[in-house]
């Protein structure tokens, strides 16, 4: 059994009725939307639209307006998908493996990093359906009956399975963080004021009332859901670590993807958690809730995650050498550590590597500020990562005939920051309209902040999340 | 078809006074219609003593969703139109398997879900049945059908307010059979 | 070969006939001659790929419906055309400078496809890449649609009048009949009854880059002025001084067959042709010679005149002094000595004194009358360069009082072209038969356009004794007529020229044979075959006179920068600028497309801090920059036939024109320039469209080589990485099995000279766009083979090895498994297929393609006029293959083996009822090369021609490594060098 | 603790004394009753519609004149039998069609083919040919006319204007994007009554109603999608009546006899014009149809101006198909293919053309694998054979089902 003392206290401040909970994590939707809320979200759509006009030209014009050419054939659409997968791995980490893991204190986060990650797989999605060719017939991808033969699809394509794992990914992380949202939503239709959220908040509550049937169904449901989306967690990025790993490509062939990519998306996801969770402590006062504990254990997790990425770079590498491949040991010495793009490398590796062994300082994690930064430079880095993985890889290949440089368009740049665009979007609305902490989880815990635990009898001592 | 019931509601603001009453009226057999909280608490669902099988129904799917997938695999790669992928043969097997991983999940999620919906009345336009709208902020209601509860009102009164019941008190509604 | 013919009343179809035969099958696959009903369903397809899968949609709310399409029968079916099956009809190339015996393939009534005549002693079934292109220049815009006066429509008729009358009233006056090289008996004839008729006549043949030189000096050596038959296959040394007789040197086609025949190692032969090059820049005989030196071109005079004196001391001949020669050629000559009457010394100067001490060299060596032939001197090149010269002073002094020029544009390709466009401007009448679009017709009165090649009749004597006969192939598409008919009406014999040509043989070649009594049996077999040979004697004799004085005129080397002017290989002379399929095919060498360039010497370029696409000034003239390897010192290497101003508008402006720097010497054009001022143009760039970059292999075993001793020794020499890959090849799964056939290939790079023919036949072939300059740039160039260059050892003199790659079609092909739509699965004959309808564009096949031979529809190239080039037009795209499917945007292409030509040869052997034979398909790569570098085959077929070479010791796969298994293999580049 | 003074809104049904009337909730089933009706009955009167809906607008701007103009109006209206009053024979349009016959043949010439023949002919040369019948069909049906001159001007005029204008144009089917806007409106009504409205007391209702509404649309949308690229039963007009019916079924005439390269050539060959002299030459009238259309063939091969059929049987540019592997190698029938043709008088795409159809075909197709020597090749299939392990050769068994086979 866990002891709540390890990670300090769960819910700051004075000792909260649960009334008072509520009230406090869903004020924001009540109170008046702030003027920065409208300025960021200005610039969000600003940003979207670019990203739409970009989106634009690339389906009337073609992939030509990308800076793609017949050597390098996939660029940053591919790395923008790898890097929003990436973060969009942290909901379902926090939720899952924490949960199975028994950390109480992803109650106040988990629904962040879900909303987060539900925007950020929506983000990623896109990329592959606009960076096709025909993006309009993306549905033969699908293997439906269909008047050719039937002609189906070919099982053996990792891109498919890619398309099967990122589509179950975004259908059950969305439902996973809806559901969670039900009784919270419930409470929002029956404790607002307004007429209007009233019926909106209570179409989407579903029909809760907390009931004692509800309640444990419920619970069989978070079970179940918990249980098999563990494992999806591990699959989908490790899926996705195939559509490289499954190809014959120097720097890509290789067997450590799979681990390297989930531990890497894991990485990235939680520092983009941890990006998130220091605005909404900042920006939303919701310091309450999301203690300097909070904030710490993520570190100390991504402190852990940053040595396993240090190591499967020096691992590739290392292979790279002693594989005997000269192809292999072209790409990593020549093209990455050396070479046109030896600085995305060495951006990647301090980023990633060296930058997040910062957090071995309590000091360092105690400053919000800093904490903010390095988060930052690791989503910077772990971009820099998946840049190397695509570009370096795809532009000197087998035959030094066909090497060419890659250099994104205007285009190109544009998507990424439309996408930039959707996310933050995406996340002030979820900042604005919906609880931003899974408010009936923070209800639960909320007793074992308090010290009166005297109440509770052994054998009533049970786990029930 | 429409009936009016009476229902006895009794209102408490903590956990643990909720479960001490709930476990003495369990005592004195009084029947319990529902309990309403804000968040799951055990003794409760344990003592309300429903059973929920939706674990066995997730696994049902699961056994069913890969063996619909890996047939249907087979079926299309192997019978249905046999095509040359790079040199391999048309049993794919070790391919199989990662979608077959991916899909079940997915299709035992929805389906749980589909399940879990149906079952609990949670879905889209569904109406809520509420007895009092602070249960889901900070109260915790028992319910009671006074027609079946087994027990006399005033009994059942005054053990709730021994056990700290902020309020207790009667409702009539409609509810359709 | 089989053979083909076409009825003689084929051609009195009206031309409305040859219309109906277009429009009758082009729209079972092409987007030819649409009518309006199919525009809509043009626009319908455009609307569908912008809007995808909402158009489902919105054909709800506009009830969409299928477009009409019209089918039109024939009012009488000509016997021969049968819809959608193509005819093949023996002609004839010439365009005043290359010569090639061809087959035309004709779909539907237009000529899609030129195939080489295997017939042919020259050309031998080979082609160049300006030879397959020249099928687009047929469907130019830029051709004249009829005549024109000062630019105004004018009908024949009157034109006709008009100049006839102006003729008679300036007759007895000089009147001057400027034309190409013709080498046309019948042709010849013509302009003699003209020049009869008309009185004081001047014909001058003027050739942009002349082989004056040559016909100088065997005009002293031999009595006539002729260029000798240069037989390559029975020489067992070749030194050539700066001729690049495999690139752009005079019969290229024939010679390249002769070489590559003389070094090739297939079916045991052991031995193998040496080749000695002297030259300036890297050209594509240089980058196959076994031994190159990079000269100063103003040094050539001082080597060979040390070599004919180091010979000549051998043999005991007369020994002159003159300038000292760089190069130590002792070793040179020896090697001369120890072949005698079998080698071959040869030069591209254009100095008579050079080409007087090469006869020397050659008669020393007795290499007259075996390396070198007399009595079938090669005709394409008779200009002499001291006749335009005088043209020039006649049109300034007045004398000319007509001028009718015919295939001829020294306002753009003489250095003095300027002056020649404002004289001519003065004369009383000019006419210009141009074809299509040029300088010199811009200046002129009238243009009175002629056909096209592939639309009428010619005939052609390429090497004395050796006829050729050229058929139409299509009615002419425009308003024009043959210059041949033009002339013989205002000769006063109007008549067709068809029956003109057919007098002619009747009275000529006819009459000097005995073996066919009739003539129509004579002609039918001549036109038939294509080709028709008499045999010929020699009646030339050598003599040393004018040896002394050509000695005593050679200068030493130059000081300081020289500039060498060369005809590119795909450009040329400049005169099919406009062809867009030429413009993009990259240079075999420098892999650079779309503009010429100041091919400067690495070191000089280091020393100056000169990069790529760096502007520098040669005399004023600005020149983007390229380091090329093995450029010799203090040299810059400056292609011709770019910077043309009135060509249409693909050639319009692309490079820079180069012909204002030839200089002409001892009354010879010379095409270098020394003395030459350069400097650096600071802080400008000139984009160039270069498509490889990377020019080392990296010491990867991609194009394998050894040297003769060593495949001698051990024929596995520079091979044994194969047996290496083959032992540790392990799989978890079988390897593939295939049904009936298997097709593959086997590419030669002994034999591959680069010269680039096949990437221009695949492109006609196969509808491959083309992307323009700055695509081809963002390197996205759309060629399904493309020919890689490497250099490896010295920068300064590099070894050169050319690769053709094109989809290897292998076993386990990686892209076919990362498909996730199936649409590049493999066919049960082992071609990699690739289904474009299917295709969504996820272009993962590309990534994962070892090879990187996959091409991406980056654009919608066809119909759009962000790509103006021929497949913008109506008339442009007549030159597509209707049975290959033109791609749309978004969709990945790739080599298919041609399977349109294997499917088509495979239903004939069907519905005969026999087995395919052995050679029967062929791939337009492998068709027409030049080279033979590449067989294609059934590897099923165990008495096939590849499964023989597969079995070669040279043979390897590349990358076999990976164990794809590609069904293309290339067999080890052998290179004679010296022990 | 109050509940009134924490604020809490009275919601429907939380009160407790809040109860609703019965009468009201069956005031709402009734409304939508009501809205389901009008919609049922809506959906009814839509498909109901004519396909040709809209009249046709005469463009004054031709012609200036305007007793020519109701020349032309009495022209039409003589034509469509409305004049004169006491008029004994049939109306012209009943044989002479305005509009495309459809699925039967309709023999009579229609109006624009007549229009079209006399637009640059005299009145004379219309007179006659209207009131001194040539034929036999046409003299049977021509026989009792009496019409005046005058009436005849008029109706020369009208074709004239029809010729200039031709036929009325179809309009769309509205009906279809009328439903799909309705359902768009239906399922949005739907989902504001289950936020907002709640009007109808069922929800199940709402939602039904909305997953049935979208359901329906994705299915309208698949469908179109499809059709967009198949065109199965299309039976256009040809710009010749020409029958196969009567070549084929009646007359017998063997298909190559026509379609002379179906054996060996790519296409089976739309025969020249030519090929039709070789018989009609003589055959001048027909049973049916008269001399009038066999007069087209006829004029079309003396003015050398060649027929544009309508194509049928449209593959898309992407798919290879060669009439000489299938007919010539494969001896498919004809019939397999293009159905009962001896049957059509209008000839029509007998099957889908779809990529299914043809590799279901191939899939079942056995192919002449012993007696054709080109297939010796296949040495395998060959030992299988005679293993016993393989009984028949079928086309998907040489490879017939390959990409390339017909996409390249």
């Amino acid at each position: 059994m866990y002891k709540t003392d390890i990670r300090g206290k769960l819910i700051d401040g004075e000792e909260k009725s649960l009334s008072q909970i509520s009230q406090e994590i869903l004020a924001p939707i009540d109170a008046k939307t702030p003027r920065w809320w409208y300025g960021a979200m200005a610039i969000s759509l600003l940003m979207f639209a670019w990203g739409a006009r970009s989106i634009y030209i690339t389906l009337t014009v073609g992939i030509g307006s990308w800076g793609v050419n017949n050597t390098v054939a996939w660029g940053w659409a591919i790395i923008n998908f790898v890097w929003w997968i990436g973060i969009g791995h942290a909901g379902t980490a926090f939720s899952i493996f924490l949960l199975i893991l028994r950390q109480k204190w992803r109650t106040a986060i988990n629904r962040a990093a879900e909303a987060m990650t539900v925007v950020a797989v929506f983000c990623a999605a896109l990329f592959p359906l606009m960076h096709m060719g025909r993006s309009w017939l993306f549905f033969y991808v699908f293997p439906y009956p269909n008047t050719r033969g039937p002609l189906w699809v070919n099982f053996n394509s990792p891109l498919f399975w890619d398309f099967v794992a990122i589509s179950a990914y975004l259908l059950i992380s969305a439902s996973f963080w809806y559901f969670g949202m039900v009784p919270d939503f419930a409470t929002l239709r029956d404790t607002n004021k307004s007429k209007i959220k009233r019926a909106v908040y209570g179409f989407f509550s579903f029909g809760w009332t907390g009931s004692s049937k509800q309640w444990l169904r419920y619970e069989g449901l978070a079970f179940v859901l918990g249980g098999i989306a563990a494992v999806l967690v591990v699959s989908v990025h490790s899926i996705v670590s195939t559509d490289f790993a499954a190809s014959v490509e120097p720097g890509w062939h290789t067997t450590l993807f799979p681990p390297y990519f989930v531990v890497g998306a894991i990485f990235s996801g939680f520092a983009m958690v941890l990006t998130l969770v220091t605005l909404m402590k900042k920006l939303y006062k919701m310091g309450d809730f999301i203690t300097e504990n909070h904030v710490d254990a993520v570190a100390r997790v991504l402190v852990f995650i940053s040595l396993i990425m240090g190591t499967a770079y020096i691992t590739e590498i290392f292979i790279a050498w002693y594989s005997g491949s000269e192809y292999e040991f072209y790409t990593f010495f020549k093209n990455r550590i050396t070479g046109d793009y030896a600085f995305q490398f060495w951006a990647m590796f301090i980023c990633n590597a060296l930058l997040p062994q910062l957090f071995w300082s309590r000091k360092v994690r105690r400053n919000l500020w800093v904490v903010f930064i390095i988060s930052l430079f690791i989503n910077l880095g772990m971009w820099f990562e998946r840049f190397n993985i695509v570009i370096t890889s795809l532009s000197k290949n087998y035959l030094p005939s066909s090497w060419a440089e890659y250099h994104p368009s205007m285009v190109e740049i544009g998507f990424f920051v439309g996408t930039l665009g959707m996310f933050s979007a995406g996340v002030l609305l979820f900042f604005r309209y919906i609880p931003q902490i899974a408010i009936s989880e923070v209800k639960m815990v909320s007793k074992f902040n308090k010290q009166q635990t005297t109440h509770l009898k052994p054998g009533h001592h049970h786990d029930y999340e | 078809m429409i009936m009016n019931k009476k229902y006895l509601v009794g209102v408490f603001d903590s956990e643990h006074t909720l479960i001490d009453a709930f476990e003495k009226a369990l005592e004195k057999g009084v029947n319990i219609e529902e309990v309403y909280t804000p968040y799951p608490i055990h003794e409760i669902l344990h003592g309300m003593k429903t059973k929920t099988r939706i674990t066995y129904a997730a696994f049902f799917y699961g056994v069913m969703a890969v063996a619909l997938l890996l047939g249907g695999m087979y079926y299309a790669a192997v019978v249905d139109w046999p095509l040359h992928f790079g040199g391999k043969p048309f049993n794919t097997f070790p391919s199989f398997i990662v979608i077959t991983i991916v899909a079940t999940i997915l299709t035992v999620t929805l389906l749980t879900l589909f399940t879990f919906s149906a079952r609990s009345k949670i879905y889209p336009g569904s109406k809520a049945e509420i007895i009092d709208v602070r249960a889901t902020d900070d109260k915790f209601i028992i319910l009671l059908d006074q027609d079946k509860m087994n027990v006399g009102k005033p009994e059942i009164t005054e053990l709730f307010e021994s056990f700290g019941a902020s309020e207790v008190y009667e409702k009539e509604t409609e509810k359709t059979a | 070969m089989k053979t083909y013919w076409r009825s003689i009343d084929e051609l009195a179809n009206p031309q409305e006939l040859r219309r109906q035969e277009v429009r009758e099958e082009s729209k079972q696959k092409s987007m030819l001659l649409k009518g309006d009903k199919e525009l809509n369903s043009a626009s319908r397809r455009d609307f569908l790929k912008t809007f995808g899968f909402s158009l489902a949609a919105a054909s709800i709310v506009a009830s969409c419906k299928r477009p009409v399409e019209k089918a039109i029968p024939y009012l009488v079916k000509p016997d021969e055309i049968t819809p959608g099956m193509a005819n093949y009809y023996a002609s004839s190339y010439f365009d005043g400078n290359e010569y090639a015996s061809i087959i035309v393939k004709v779909r539907d009534g237009r000529p899609i496809k030129i195939e080489g005549n295997t017939l042919s002693s020259i050309s031998q079934g080979g082609t160049s890449a300006r030879i397959q292109a020249s099928v687009l220049n047929l469907y130019d815009d830029a051709r004249f649609k009829g005549p024109l006066k000062n630019g105004e429509e004018i009908t024949w008729e009157k034109a006709d009048g008009e100049v006839a009358a102006t003729l008679s009233k300036v007759k007895g006056s000089k009147v001057v009949l400027l034309s190409s090289t013709i080498i046309s008996p019948s042709t010849q004839k013509i302009i003699q009854k003209f020049a009869e008729k008309q009185g004081n006549v001047e014909w001058i043949q003027y050739d942009p880059v002349s082989a004056s030189g040559i016909l100088q000096a065997t005009k002293k050596s031999f009595g006539s002025a002729f260029i000798p038959d240069y037989r390559f296959g029975k020489a067992k040394v070749v030194v050539s001084f700066g001729a690049d007789f495999l690139g752009s040197w005079l019969s290229t086609v024939e010679y390249t067959k002769a070489y590559t025949a003389a070094r090739s190692l297939q079916d045991g032969r052991k031995e193998m042709l040496r080749h000695y090059q002297f030259e300036a820049g890297m050209t594509l005989s240089g980058s196959n010679a076994d031994v190159r030196f990079p000269i100063k071109p103003s040094e050539e005079g001082a080597i060979v005149l040390a070599l004919y004196n180091e010979i000549a001391k051998a043999k005991g001949a007369t020994v002159f002094s003159g300038a000292k020669s760089s190069v130590d050629i002792s070793e040179l000559a020896k090697e001369l000595l120890e072949h005698p009457k079998q080698s071959l010394v040869i030069s591209g100067s254009n100095d008579e004194n050079i080409q007087l001490l090469i006869n020397g060299i050659n008669e020393l060596l007795g290499n007259y009358g075996e390396t070198i032939g007399l009595d079938r001197p090669l005709l394409t090149k008779q200009g002499v360069d001291a006749d335009a010269d005088r043209l020039l002073a006649d049109l300034k002094a007045g004398n000319v009082k007509a001028l009718l020029v015919w295939n001829a544009n020294p306002v753009f390709d003489h250095p003095k072209g300027k002056e020649f466009a404002e004289s001519i401007k003065k004369v009383g009448l000019t006419v210009s038969f141009a074809e299509r679009k040029d300088e010199i017709s811009a200046v002129c009165q009238y243009i009175l356009p002629e056909t096209n090649y592939l639309e009428t009749w010619n005939d052609l004597e390429p090497k004395a004794g050796v006829f050729s006969l050229a058929q139409p192939t299509i009615a002419p598409i425009f308003n024009a007529r043959p210059v041949q008919e033009t002339l013989l009406k205002w000769a006063g014999e109007p008549q067709k020229h068809r029956d003109f040509i057919q007098n002619f043989w009747k009275e000529n070649q006819f009459a000097a044979q005995k073996e066919v009594a009739d003539f129509r049996r004579f002609w039918d077999k001549s036109l038939q075959r294509g080709v028709y040979e008499t045999a010929l004697e020699s009646k030339s004799a050598y003599s040393s006179d004018g040896l002394s004085q050509a000695a005593s005129q050679i200068k030493g080397a130059a000081s300081g920068i020289e500039v060498v002017l060369y005809e590119s290989i795909a450009i040329g002379n400049g005169k099919y600028a406009n062809n867009p399929w030429l413009q993009e095919l990259p240079d075999p060498v420098a892999k650079i497309s779309w503009d010429n360039f100041a091919a400067v010497p690495v070191a000089y370029a280091e020393e100056n801090g000169l990069k790529n696409e760096d502007v520098i000034s040669v005399n004023g003239l600005e020149l983007p920059v390229f380091i090329q390897p093995g450029q010799a010192k203090d040299t810059i290497s400056v292609a011709l036939g770019y910077g043309r101003e009135v060509s249409g508008k693909v050639g319009d402006k692309t490079g820079k024109n180069m012909y204002p720097f030839v200089i002409t010497e001892n009354g010879s054009r010379q095409y270098f320039l020394t003395g030459v001022k350069v400097e650096k143009v600071q802080g400008k760039i000139f984009e160039l469209a270069i498509s490889q970059t990377h020019y080392s292999m990296e010491g990867r075993p991609i194009a394998r080589e050894t040297t003769l001793a060593d495949y001698i020794k051990n024929p596995v020499s520079g091979n044994e990485k194969e047996a290496e890959d083959l032992a540790k090849a392990v799989t978890l799964y079988k390897e593939p099995e295939y049904n009936g056939h298997h097709w593959g290939m086997a590419v030669d790079l002994n034999s591959c000279t680069g010269c680039g023919n096949c990437a221009i036949a695949c492109q006609a072939e196969n509808n491959i766009q083309v992307i323009g300059k700055e695509q081809v740039r963002n390197r996205r160039i759309m060629h399904w083979i493309r020919i890689d260059r490497y250099y490896s050892e010295n920068p300064e003199n590099p070894k050169v090895s050319f690769q053709p790659v094109m989809c290897q079609h292998c076993g386990n092909a990686p892209c076919e498994n990362v498909c996730p739509v199936a649409a590049t699965p493999h066919s049960e004959e082992g071609l990699n297929q690739m289904a474009y309808n299917r295709c969504v564009g996820t272009k993962y096949c590309i990534n994962n393609c070892p090879y990187r031979v996959r091409r991406f529809n980056w654009f919608q190239y066809v119909k759009n006029d962000k790509f103006d080039f021929n497949s913008n037009s109506d008339l442009g795209r007549m030159v597509l293959n209707p049975d290959v499917t033109v791609r749309s945007r978004g969709v990945v292409e790739k080599c298919s083996m041609c399977v349109q030509r294997i499917q088509e040869k495979k239903l004939k052997a069907k519905l005969e009822g026999r087995p395919v034979v052995e050679g029967e398909i062929k791939t337009a790569c492998a068709q027409s090369c030049p080279g033979n570098a590449i067989v294609f085959g059934d590897l099923l077929n165990p008495e096939s021609r590849i499964s023989k070479l597969l079995k070669d010791e040279r043979n390897y796969h590349l990358l076999e490594e990976l164990h794809t298994l590609p069904s293309v293999s290339y067999l080890t580049k052998v290179r004679n060098e010296k022990a | 603790m109050n509940i009134e003074k924490r604020g809490f809104i009275n919601s429907q049904n939380t009160k407790p004394s809040g109860m609703k009337k019965p009468s009201l909730n069956l005031t709402v089933i009734q409304r939508f009753k009501l809205v389901f009706a009008v919609f049922i009955l809506s959906l009814l009167a839509f498909s109901a519609l004519p396909v040709s809906a809209f009249s046709q607008d005469d463009s004054d701007e031709m012609i200036d004149d305007r007793s020519h103009q109701e020349d032309v109006k009495r022209g039409e209206r003589f034509f469509k039998g409305l004049l004169p009053k006491d008029r004994r024979f049939e109306s012209c349009v009943s044989c002479h069609v305005l509009t495309p016959s459809g699925e039967q043949i309709n023999w009579n010439p229609s109006a624009i083919d007549i229009a079209k023949k006399f637009a640059d002919k005299d009145f004379s040369d219309f007179q006659a040919a209207v009131m001194q019948p040539n034929g036999k069909k046409m003299e049977a049906s021509h026989k009792n006319f009496t019409i005046e001159d005058t009436d005849l001007k008029t109706v020369k005029a009208y074709l004239d204007d029809l010729a200039i204008n031709g036929t009325p144009k179809i309009g769309p089917t509205v009906n279809q994007i009328v439903l799909f806007l309705v359902l768009g409106l239906l399922i949005t009504l739907a989902l504001l009554d289950l936020i907002f409205f709640k009007k109808i007391k069922y929800r199940f209702i709402s939602v039904f109603v909305l997953l049935l509404g979208l359901l329906f649309q994705v299915k309208m949308v698949s469908e179109a999608a499809i059709k967009l690229g198949r065109s199965q039963n299309y039976a256009p007009d040809q710009p010749i009546k020409f029958s196969h019916k009567v070549h084929a079924g009646d007359n017998r005439i063997d298909c190559k006899y026509c379609h002379t390269t179906a054996e060996y050539g790519k296409s089976a060959g739309i025969p020249a014009m030519e090929l039709c002299m070789n018989c009609h030459v003589l055959v001048r009238e027909g049973a049916r149809s008269g001399k009038f259309e066999i007069a087209k063939v006829v004029e079309a091969n003396e003015n050398k101006t060649p027929v544009e059929w309508v194509r049928v049987h449209n593959l898309p540019d992407h798919v290879f198909f060669s009439h000489a592997q299938h007919v010539g190698i494969g001896k498919v029938d004809c019939k397999q293919c293009h159905g009962p043709v001896q049957e059509m008088d209008i000839l029509k795409q007998n099957a889908d053309l779809s990529m299914g159809w043809c590799i279901n075909c191939h899939r079942q197709t056995k192919v002449n694998f012993k007696d054709n020597a080109y297939y010796d090749n296949y040495m395998k299939l060959h030992d299988q054979i005679k293993s016993g392990k393989l009984d028949t050769v079928r086309a998907v068994n040489i490879g017939a089902n390959d990409c390339m086979r017909c996409h390249y």
